[in-house]
């Protein structure tokens, strides 16, 4: 099983009949000791919930005590953010922008607490941060090597949904691929929904007809079906925030990496110092935490040009020469 | 310029081609829940079945092509643990609904949420299947036929499935009208009472329709994900399986109709995709994602009059009732 | 399926009597069996059985607060539970709960966006009214399109279920997405447009007016000329009409019953519990109204005990998994076991001969 | 069958019933609405299993645990309600079941086998017609030829001539008397003495479950049977001098009609002209009865003075509130999931004194169950008992009770007696007389010549769709009315 399990002593139960208080009492000795993590869907779907998992086995490798729960609808958040906090958790991440107004409740209740949340929209509170997820600045670099992969020079990006976070990653992938072509154009399309997989390969189907052959995707669903369309009819695909090539390592080129442990051990760090409150992460290429690396297999397929141009450009982001636009809408 | 696109030839075979494509896991569910409710069970646990069957397809033939490595026992072997795996399910439901008469709208809904669940336990228990992958079948052009222009490429480059099912259309109509069987099963949906009073068992009877029209649907799962996406995801039927239930209603009962509805649902869906990929960008993708089911209803204002619903539909078998 | 009626109360006093009430058992015993079966998959996933019940019955009834929990989860699957009683009542094959909840909470999301500074008094009411507003239309159009043009109404619900889930996504992406916001989901809700919670607990006013609708929708079914109409309607369409029943707008008030309450859940459950409009408002909840009120054998009590325990599973299952790490998707598993029993066992209940 | 003994929760259907059969005897099987006559019978075909008592066949113990041992032991059954798949042809009912092949018989080699069987037993059936396009008598046919086909030896008919035209009795009774001679055991379950009195051999009378006595027909009449079955004196409609008293009525015929028909025409549901410019006035305080063999047009009108059916062209006029006899209780009168209270209730629910201020007045809805029950003796255990466990007869009542009590000044009586028994029939002619002579307008739309001719003040008889022929009671003679309600086809009979 992939689920992380820890031991418990009976007596971390929230359920023993003096929980509140031994509660509190846990909340001001170890409270960074204790990380909780909720997501909305499966800790195994090779994206964005897995990443988040693993980074917590990390943590938990460190030393720390850490629970997952997994498959938390928004309806529920509010009991297990609240389960938790009374648990003793001293950290609480909410792991998707749907938790948000359950996340500043509870964590009014909880001031010993402290929370983070995916909004990715600067809105925190004394003791909740925001954590962005800036993927568009992968996807500027993706551009890079689309521009050159492709044949056509039409890049097809699809979404689960047309929402900021996504919708920047195709147009910062198409201010990329400008760079290296300035004739590259973008098709983008949305499926309505995170995992529906044979409707979003449908809809890469169809971009492919138009000529698309290079893909990025936002959503497990959306980049699965883009990768599952390019086995059949040609092209490559970008992995969504974990490593998804060994579901065609013949076409995933380039693996759009969030690395979420240096983000969850900054927060620890943080919360240690006392500098928590109010903090919006927005930690993106220049901090390693969003990065692009050739898919396994296709390490020794790319050009040494490629390479040294997702070095350069990295560094570039990186050192703040460069900076890449986000086009929300 | 975008019009110009849309009335392409090479639209248009793209078009009809996706349509085929995506009516195919859908018209075996139909098929299958045709078959269960001309015996007078309504299973709209279709969507549970449909996800049972396309996992256990896939872990099947993923299995047998990690183990073996013949891919195409892999496939078959796949496809035929998703007819199986639907039977299961389907006689679940029969001995809820039939022999325990339980309402069959709540033993339906129940079997959605027991596909889910189990589906999605099986899949997190292994982790090895998440990024698993299985070859499936390639398509096979039919000599000759897929050389035609344009109805060749839409009709004859197919994976063998999409014969199989077309096939399997006709197999439908025949075992339902065509033999002893079907005679008796309709009977059993339109008036169990007379079938009883032949010296039939119409428990029987039933259980074997609600068991057949399952492992059908089963094997739709199973070509969704064996065949067609050679992957698996969580809730990868994604409502197929309620899409299926109305499209019967849209058959009246017919495997024909059955076929003309699932082509009808998979051409509006593959338009809607297309529509957005030319890059309709004043209308907003919702409205887009619509279309399919708008269609539906509106096509089913032109299938209105006298209803075909076998008589016994829905209502369980108490001998010696008035 | 045998009808409860209060003029009709069965045989208790019959020579079968004692056999029939050890029968009475059976859905407790299905109960029992599938918990059991699912100590196996829980031992299987590698939990102590013993422990996870115990965790899971202390994370829903353990105490004041769990109890709330389980309360207010129950809500939404109690409202719309008692509005498809009503339409089962009458027959009327309404599965688009989820659709008309969807409808709904858009619905009173318009007025709780457009009148921010209404007194919530006034404000709450007048949201709850489009709410209602909102699931009498979106059921009302499947009910014209079946009673005008015959098109099945199963059909119609259902694919005015994923018309209206659209629609709200455009709704909360496009024109009521907040002003300065990025996300694809409206402002806030005023703290008037917020349902108040009752005296310091969690329990909102939602939460009492479903447990007084319990009331009424067992009056208006068994003791208003109209109940008993619509059961006649749902009982013999043909007999009804000729006891000069309007069979249509029974149909169609039943339906719009059913209806409206599944768009007040919606408008409940917005302004408590996710506080502005988006695209996932629902944890399924039109189905599991559905499901509550066929389990609850379309009895308005029936449906309480129904949503109680539906929700009781869903809150415990979530405590499994915070306390002991199981995954969610077992508690699915053994949630829908413990249903499939349970209506195993009703089914037995029911039966005339063992 | 000894010792046969069946429960149903809250009543003992059957209680220690010997009965026997001989091949090639036609044995009557009689009793009161509710005596357990149907139950007995199911037992023996296999529907239900008995709770006592055992089952011999040709000296043999059988155990007939479902209708496919009753099938092999050479049982048949035509029930009260028939067991016929409406969208099927008759071929395909006749051989559903009996045929293990895999693939059907081609439907012309079967049609020609059917006819060829129907032919030899006299039975006037088309193999290729759809059930639904039948005639009930037609259907009937069907169901016997349907046991016949599968080698019955014992064939069990439960009222089956309660839905059938003079004519078609005549026709039926021929066929059970030839099978007869053939060897074949007939049990033949009636409320009509006088078919009884006409072709059984022997008798047997079952009252309140239990076996009252077993009778050669010689040493009985219809009046002793009677007494058998109900248990006291009972006094018989059947022939008309009987009922000098009511002949003298004289109708208000000063007053406007009550109920008006004019020029109605309706579609039926095979799409075809059922009715057919038909016209007819009904006087408060007069009876008219509408004769006609069944299937002319009687299930349109009465759905379309109900207005169940719309009208095509034409109007009808109604003075007052309507009562409603239906002709089929199970489709338009009573619910039968639904208490016999709140059945008794359905059509006035939404007035006082049954409601008040919107909520139903339970305590006097169930007490005016209670006397209803006791006013049309109504057998029931209790006026919350579901209508569907009732028997036929009982059923019947209780639409009665309702559409009798309720101030009417229009009653529309469809079948009224159909499946009741002499006692109930004689409370049925009794009600519909008084209420005449209260002053309401009686359509009385029956296919029994007998009981049209006993009550009406005016006779029309219907045919296909049309009013043939209107004669006054006095002048009413069987003659002739037999000659105009089956007037045209005898006359293209005699063409040919
Ligand atoms: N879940 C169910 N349980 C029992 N009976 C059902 C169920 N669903 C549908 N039916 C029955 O199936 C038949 C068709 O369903 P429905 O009544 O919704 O169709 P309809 O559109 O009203 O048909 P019609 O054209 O006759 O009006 C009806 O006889 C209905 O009673
Ligand atoms: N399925 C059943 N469940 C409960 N009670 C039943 C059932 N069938 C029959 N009964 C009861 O058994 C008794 C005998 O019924 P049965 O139908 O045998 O009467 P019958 O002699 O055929 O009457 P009728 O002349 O009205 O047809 C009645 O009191 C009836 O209410
Ligand atoms: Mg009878
Ligand atoms: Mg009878």
């Amino acid at each position: 099983s992939s689920t992380p399990t820890t031991s418990h002593s009976p007596s971390d139960s929230p359920m023993s009949a003096d929980s509140s208080s031994r509660a509190t009492s846990n909340a001001t000795k170890g409270k960074a000791a204790k990380f909780a993590l909720i997501i909305n869907g499966s800790p195994t779907d090779k994206s964005w919930n897995q990443q988040a998992v693993k980074a917590t086995q990390a943590l938990k490798a460190k030393g720390m005590d850490v629970a997952v729960s997994e498959s938390v609808s928004p309806a529920d958040a509010e009991r297990v953010l609240r389960q938790y906090a009374e648990a003793g958790y001293g950290t609480i991440v909410a792991h998707s922008f749907n938790y948000g107004d359950a996340v500043f409740k509870v964590a009014k209740e909880f001031p010993n607490v402290n929370f983070a949340w995916a909004g990715g929209i600067n809105k925190t509170a004394a003791n909740v941060a925001d954590y962005d997820q800036p993927f568009y600045q992968g996807a500027y670099l993706v551009g890079l090597i689309g521009a050159k992969l492709s044949k056509t020079g039409k890049l097809g990006a699809l979404y689960g949904f047309d929402i900021p976070v996504c919708h920047s990653m195709g147009e910062a992938m198409l201010a990329g691929a400008k760079t290296v072509r300035p004739d590259a154009t973008l098709t983008s399309a949305a499926v309505g929904n995170w995992d529906d997989v044979a409707k979003a390969k449908e809809a890469a189907l169809s971009q492919a007809e138009t000529g698309v052959d290079f893909w990025i995707g936002c959503g497990q669903g959306p980049t699965i079906g883009q990768i599952e369309a390019a086995k059949t009819k040609g092209g490559y695909a970008t992995s969504y925030v974990g490593d998804m090539s060994s579901l065609g390592p013949q076409v995933v080129a380039l693996n759009l990496l969030w690395k979420i442990e240096p983000l969850f051990s900054k927060m620890i760090e943080d919360i240690q110092a006392k500098k928590f409150a109010n903090r919006y992460y927005k930690l993106g290429v220049a901090d390693g935490v969003i990065d692009v690396e050739a898919a396994p297999g296709f390490k020794n397929k790319l050009t040494r040009e490629q390479a040294d141009a997702l070095k350069t450009t990295r560094a570039k982001i990186a050192s703040g020469e460069l900076t890449v636009p986000f086009v929300p809408k | 310029m975008m019009w110009a696109q849309v009335l392409t030839w090479s639209f248009g075979v793209a078009l009809f081609t996706a349509g085929i494509r995506l009516a195919v896991p859908v018209l075996l569910a139909v098929l299958g829940e045709i078959i269960t409710e001309r015996s007078g069970v309504m299973n709209l646990g279709l969507e549970g079945v449909m996800l049972v069957g396309s996992l256990a397809g896939f872990i099947t033939a993923h299995s047998i092509e990690q183990s073996t490595g013949m891919i195409s026992v892999a496939a078959w072997g796949g496809l035929a643990a998703g007819l199986l795996a639907g039977a299961v399910m389907g006689w679940i439901m029969a001995v809820l609904t039939v022999t325990l008469r339980s309402d069959q709208v709540v033993t339906g809904v129940t079997l959605v949420l027991l596909g889910q669940g189990l589906t999605s336990y099986v899949f997190r228990q292994n982790a090895g299947l998440a990024g698993a992958r299985v070859k499936g079948l390639d398509s096979w052009a039919i000599p000759g036929f897929s050389d035609i222009p344009i109805v060749g490429d839409i009709l004859f480059n197919h994976n063998v499935m999409v014969y199989l099912t077309a096939v399997l259309v006709f197999l439908c109509w025949f075992f339902l009208f065509r033999t002893n069987w079907g005679l008796e099963l309709r009977a059993v949906g339109e008036n169990p009472a007379a079938v009883d009073t032949s010296g039939l068992r119409v428990d029987h009877i039933r259980y074997r329709a609600v068991m057949l029209g399952s492992a059908l649907a089963g094997l739709g799962g199973a070509v969704l994900t064996v065949v067609q996406l050679n992957i698996f995801t969580e809730n990868i039927t994604a409502g197929r399986g309620w899409i299926a239930i109305a499209l019967v209603f849209f058959s009246r009962w017919q495997p024909g109709g059955a076929m003309i509805g699932a082509l009808l649902f998979g051409i509006a869906d593959a338009l809607q995709y297309r529509i957005q990929a030319l890059g309709f960008k004043n209308i907003p993708y919702e409205f887009l994602l619509m279309l399919p089911y708008v269609l539906t209803l509106v096509a089913l204002l032109w299938r209105t009059g006298r209803s075909a619903a076998p008589a016994a539909l829905g209502i369980p078998y108490v001998k010696g009732e008035r | 399926m045998r009808e409860e009626s209060v003029l009709n109360l069965g045989s208790a006093l019959t020579h079968a009597g004692v056999l029939k009430r050890l029968k009475s058992l059976a859905p407790l015993l299905g109960g029992l069996l599938a918990l059991l079966l699912g100590a196996v998959l829980l031992q299987l996933s590698g939990a102590n059985p013993l422990q996870a019940y115990g965790v899971m019955l202390a994370g829903a009834f353990g105490g004041g607060r769990q109890l709330t929990e389980t309360l207010l989860r129950a809500t939404p699957l109690l409202i719309i539970g008692l509005g498809m009683t009503i339409a089962f009542r009458c027959r009327v094959w309404n599965i688009g709960a989820e659709g008309q909840y969807y409808i709904g909470a858009l619905c009173g999301s318009v007025v709780a966006l457009a009148l921010p500074d209404l007194g919530p008094g006034l404000l709450i009411p007048l949201m709850f009214m489009a709410g209602i507003l909102g699931g009498v239309i979106w059921s009302g159009i499947a009910g014209l399109l079946h009673l005008q043009r015959g098109v099945n109404l199963i059909i119609c619900t259902l694919m005015l279920n994923y018309i209206g889930i659209l629609l709200v996504q455009y709704a909360a992406r496009v024109p009521l997405q907040q002003p300065d916001g990025f996300l694809p989901e409206s402002a806030q809700f005023s703290a008037n447009a917020q349902i108040p919670t009752l005296l310091g607990t969690r329990l909102h006013w939602g939460v009492l007016l479903a447990f007084g609708l319990v009331g009424v929708v067992y009056i208006l079914l068994w003791q208003t000329p109209l109940g008993l109409q619509l059961r006649a309607v749902g009982s013999r369409l043909s007999v009804a009409r000729c006891a000069g029943i309007n069979t249509s707008r029974s149909i169609l008030i039943a339906l719009m019953i059913s209806g409206g309450l599944a768009g007040l859940a919606g408008i409940i459950e917005v302004s408590y519990t996710y506080t502005r409009l988006k695209g996932d408002i629902s944890d399924n909840f039109g189905f599991g109204g559905i499901l509550v009120a066929l389990l609850g054998q379309r009895q308005p009590v029936g449906v309480v005990v129904a949503a109680l325990l539906f929700s009781a599973l869903m809150v415990g299952a979530q405590s499994l998994n915070v306390v002991l790490q199981i995954p969610a998707s077992v508690a699915q598993v053994i949630q829908a076991i413990v249903v499939l029993f349970v209506l195993a066992g009703q089914a037995i209940a029911q039966r005339e001969s063992l | 069958m000894r010792g046969i003994t069946k429960r149903f929760p809250g009543v003992i259907a059957n209680r220690a019933i010997d009965f026997e059969v001989k091949p090639g005897e036609i044995h009557a099987l009689l009793g009161e609405n509710g005596a357990g006559k149907t139950t007995l019978m199911n037992l023996l075909c296999g529907l239900y299993e008995p709770d006592a008592g055992e089952i011999w066949l040709k000296e043999q113990r059988v155990w007939l645990r479902s209708p496919r041992d009753a099938i092999a032991a050479g049982i048949g059954m035509v029930h009260q309600h028939f067991k016929l798949v409406e969208p099927f042809t008759v071929a395909e009912n006749i051989v559903l079941g009996s045929n293990r092949t895999l693939l059907r018989e081609a439907p012309k080699r079967l049609n020609l086998r059917l006819q060829r069987l129907a032919d030899q037993y006299g039975l006037n059936i088309d193999p290729s017609a759809q059930i639904w396009q039948l005639s009930v008598g037609e259907q009937q046919r069907v169901e016997i030829l349907k046991a016949l086909y599968r080698q019955a030896n014992i064939l069990i008919l439960d009222e089956p001539t309660a839905v059938l035209t003079p004519q078609e009795a005549q026709e039926l009774m021929a066929t059970l008397r030839m099978l007869a001679s053939q060897g074949t055991a007939i049990v033949f379950i009636s409320h009509k003495l006088n078919e009884v009195m006409a072709i059984c051999d022997r008798v047997t009378v079952l009252r309140d479950g239990q076996a009252v006595g077993t009778i050669a027909i010689q040493d009985c009449t219809e009046r002793s049977l009677a007494k058998m079955m109900v248990g006291r004196e009972v006094s018989l409609f059947r022939n008309r001098e009987d009922e000098a008293q009511t002949t003298n009525h004289k109708p208000q015929s000063a007053s406007p009609p009550a109920l008006a028909i004019k020029n109605l025409w309706v579609i039926s549901d095979r799409k075809l002209p059922a009715l057919r410019g038909l016209n007819l006035v009904i006087q408060p305080g007069e009876i008219v009865g509408l004769a006609g063999v069944d299937g002319n047009g009687q299930r349109e009108l009465e759905e379309a003075i109900v207005g169940l059916r719309a009208i095509d062209r034409g109007e009808i006029l109604l003075t007052g509130k309507l009562a409603h006899i239906p002709s089929d209780r199970y489709s338009m009168g009573i619910l039968t999931e639904f208490s016999v209270a709140e059945n008794l209730v359905l059509k006035d629910v939404q007035h006082p004194p049954f409601q008040w201020k919107g909520l139903l007045r339970i305590n006097y809805i169930l007490k005016h169950a209670t006397d209803l029950v006791q006013q049309y003796l109504i057998r029931t255990p209790s006026v919350k008992t579901q209508v569907g466990k009732l028997s036929g007869g009982n059923a019947q009542k209780v639409v009665f009770a309702r559409e009798l009590n309720r101030d009417h000044q229009v009653l529309l009586a469809a079948q009224p007696t159909r499946g009741l028994d002499i006692g109930a029939t004689e409370f049925v002619y009794a009600q519909l007389l008084a209420r005449r002579d209260a002053g309401a307008a009686i359509l009385l739309i029956s296919t029994e010549l007998d009981e049209i001719l006993s009550l009406s003040d005016r006779i029309a008889v219907l045919y296909e769709g049309e009013i043939v022929g209107e004669v006054d009671r006095a002048s009413a003679d069987i003659h002739h009315l037999g000659l105009l309600m089956a007037g045209k086809r005898e006359r293209a009979r005699d063409e040919e």
